[in-house]
């Protein structure tokens, strides 16, 4: 059923990311922070795909205004589908890192305020196409729904940053050597994952498209054909 | 294609939201020339009107409105010279029977004090402080064809040209179209009464297509 | 017709519209001058509390109680009338450019219509009150131009009405800040031209978008 | 000062593994669910035709 490229893509998916794992939990543990920061080694690659999930999604937006080609469309809103995926669990993993470092689930810091309210962006962005139901439409509503979102973000951050600040400013400068080629080891890993429900999201969205037209096929409903002529004589008297 | 055509539809095909209301519609429409539509009820005439005044674009098939090649940014510099009185009034409920037509008037750069002219030809003139909401069917009928007095329109379209108009008013609607006509415009108007329609030729809507009546 | 001769025209029959029906005055501003009395009963009427937290309420009923101002009737032009706009040939900017200019003065009205009743309700420190002449108006836009694009992206779904706070919510977080942070550097005798410049930055970027979103925002609907 | 907090964590692998099972369990669970949608759609497609 599966294409054999796909096929290999998911295998070399699934052996990165078993070996991510097993460097993020076997190398030597972080001097300050122990062995919690083990969890950096899957909340920061889940981040920042979320990150490039939503680009990917202004770019599909983009072309789709351009060209107003049905694949950019679906490109879009399967990027957008994985990356909400990605936020979601992003913070879920950070806010269990955050409760033995700082003591609790939440804190009012810039970078996960911004990434909760990205969350809550496209969601707002996947109920907009859920709520509309022509094809074209709702390309159209949520191309320009996705690139004001994009423009909105580093605004969003950047207020945030300025409103309150107490992260570590990156998690980069903290981590060397040894530890930091498991964090690009997982970043990498993260990215074939994405690459796996990108074309898995996609195939989904095309075999939708088809199916709707095969549906439409069945039945040429031309406009008028659900009216005949009246005729009274079927109607009984009462 | 021919300077004199005003329209031209080439197997225009159109479908929204998955129900497919035209299928390969072919029309053409010279200048000077005055067009019935018929056809039954759901047939697709209000949506075929719809994309003659570019609001729609065909899902395939080509056509041209005016000079201006249909699904392409051409349209909105025609526009302005399609007058489209649809069965719903394109009028604000809030604003009176005279602002609405001010409104039109000053947009498309005409001088807004010919919306008074206008509304006193259609009969209006005691009426024109009246709000679009207090005002009946055939009032706000009337005031639309105001609207394609003030305009000028050289493509008028008409939907369901004589509901709701009194004997004077349908009278109304031949003398504008005649106006449209006259200046080499072309108009096409929908009816469900054919004999009413004082028109040169009349065009049937069936299957999605279009055929001489 | 000039670009803004049409601005001015497209925003003068919104703001007539809205009077003759007054949504926003005599619906809007009373619910939201409602939420304010009753906001004490939740978290304490101790004075010195609610002088503290006094400004921070008020932007925040602000930004729920606008989405409401947002999403009044005169906002987004639907079936005929949208239709008629179309073919008068208007530019799609202007279009635009003119029911935000609508939508935010309203916005401002409803700003100042909550600030008396606010400051007697609450009795917060009003030093530097006069900077709010800037600050009122800067936020009013962006709420402004954040509802026109979000509106127009929603126009004329069932689920309008739900949908658009979803989606001007989380991105009026910069406006937020930007209003609170301004006041509250008043306060602490620090310099609220960072604020300023955020507030305007947001605008900047939310018109830009909305300026260039015109043209397909136009044909959302068809 | 948060760096002083977590250096005294004492069950820190059991939030390492709630964080290991939550991602990588969330990664799979999506996948997981759009190949059961993608052989959804197929049958509904083999049944139309």
């Amino acid at each position: 059923m599966t294409q054999p490229k796909a096929r290999w893509l998911e295998i070399t998916a699934i052996v990165v990311v078993i070996a991510a794992v097993v460097r993020g939990l076997t190398v030597e543990a972080d001097v300050t922070q122990g062995d919690v920061q083990r969890i950096m080694y899957v909340h920061v690659p889940a981040a920042w795909l979320a990150f490039l999930a939503f680009g990917v999604t202004v770019v599909g937006s983009v072309a789709w205004l351009r060209t107003r080609r049905r694949t950019w469309d679906r490109l879009a809103a399967a990027s957008a589908e994985i990356g909400v995926v990605f936020t979601g669990l992003a913070i879920l993993a950070g806010m269990i890192w955050a409760r033995p470092v700082w003591g609790q689930f939440w804190t009012w810091e810039p970078r996960l305020v911004t990434t909760a309210l990205l969350f809550f962006v496209y969601l707002g962005y996947l109920a907009l196409r859920r709520a509309v139901l022509d094809p074209e439409q709702r390309a159209r509503r949520a191309a320009i729904m996705g690139i004001v979102a994009f423009i909105q973000i580093p605004i969003v951050y950047q207020s945030v940053n300025w409103w309150r600040s107490l992260h570590q400013t990156s998690s980069r400068n903290s981590i060397d050597g040894p530890l930091r080629l498991t964090l690009w080891l997982a970043v990498l890993a993260f990215t074939f994952a994405y690459a796996v429900m990108l074309s898995r999201r996609l195939e989904l969205a095309r075999l939708e498209d088809e199916l709707e037209q095969a549906r439409l096929a069945g039945t040429p409903d031309v406009a008028g054909a659900a009216i005949t002529a009246p005729t009274l004589e079927g109607v009984t008297r009462g | 294609m021919n300077a004199k055509t005003l329209v031209t539809l080439d197997d225009v095909g159109l479908s929204i939201g998955g129900s497919v209301i035209l299928t390969s519609a072919k029309l053409t429409v010279a200048a000077g020339e005055k067009v019935g539509l018929l056809g039954p009820n759901g047939s697709g005439k209000t949506t075929l009107l719809r994309v003659l005044a570019t609001l729609l674009r065909p899902t395939s098939g080509t056509g041209a409105v005016l000079g201006a090649e249909l699904g392409t940014d051409e349209i909105y510099a025609v526009r302005p010279d399609i007058v489209l009185v649809g069965h719903l009034p394109g009028l604000y409920p809030e604003l009176t029977l005279g602002e609405n037509l001010r409104f039109v008037a000053r947009l498309t750069g005409r001088d807004p004090r010919r919306a008074d002219e206008a509304l006193a030809a259609v009969g209006l003139a005691a009426a024109a402080d009246r709000r679009a909401r207090d005002s009946s069917k055939g009032m706000l009928r009337r005031t639309e064809l105001a609207r394609a007095l003030i305009q000028e329109p050289r493509l008028l379209l008409l939907d369901e040209a004589h509901a709701g108009l009194d004997a004077d008013a349908i009278g109304l609607v031949d003398a504008i179209t005649g106006r449209v006509v006259a200046a080499d415009g072309a108009a096409l108007l929908v009816s469900h009464e054919p004999d009413r329609l004082e028109v040169d030729r009349s065009l049937r809507l069936v299957d999605g297509s279009v055929e001489e009546a | 017709m000039p670009f803004w001769a049409q601005v001015r025209e497209i925003a003068r029959k919104d703001l007539v519209i809205e009077i003759r029906t007054a949504e926003v005055l005599l619906m809007t501003v009373p619910f939201a001058a409602a939420a304010l009395v009753l906001i004490p009963f939740a978290i304490g009427t101790d004075a010195p509390l609610l002088a503290e937290l006094g400004p921070g309420l008020f932007w925040i009923v602000v930004l729920l109680f606008g989405v409401l101002v947002i999403l009044r009737k005169s906002a987004v032009d639907e079936g005929p009338q949208q239709d008629l706009v179309r073919l008068l040939g208007i530019d799609p900017a202007a279009r635009f450019t003119g029911s935000t200019v609508a939508t935010s003065l309203l916005v401002l009205l409803f700003e100042v219509a909550l600030l008396p009743i606010l400051i007697a309700l609450y009795n917060p420190d009003l030093g530097g009150w006069w900077w709010m002449a800037a600050v009122l108006p800067l936020v009013a836009a962006g709420l402004g131009l954040l509802g026109s694009l979000t509106g127009g992206v929603t126009a004329s779904l069932g689920t309008r009405t739900s949908l658009t706070p979803l989606l001007i919510v989380p991105l009026a977080l910069p406006l937020l800040v930007g209003a609170t942070q301004a006041v509250e550097s008043l306060q602490l005798g620090r310099s609220i031209l960072p604020w300023l410049v955020l507030l305007a930055a947001v605008d900047l970027a939310l018109a830009v978008s909305g300026v260039l979103a015109a043209r397909p925002l136009e044909e959302v609907t068809t | 000062m948060a760096d002083l907090v977590a250096a005294q964590v004492d069950n820190a692998w059991w939030y390492v593994s709630a964080a290991y099972v939550i991602i990588l369990g969330g990664m799979a669970g999506f996948v997981a669910v759009l190949g059961l949608r993608i052989r959804r759609a197929r049958q509904a497609l083999d049944d139309l035709r």
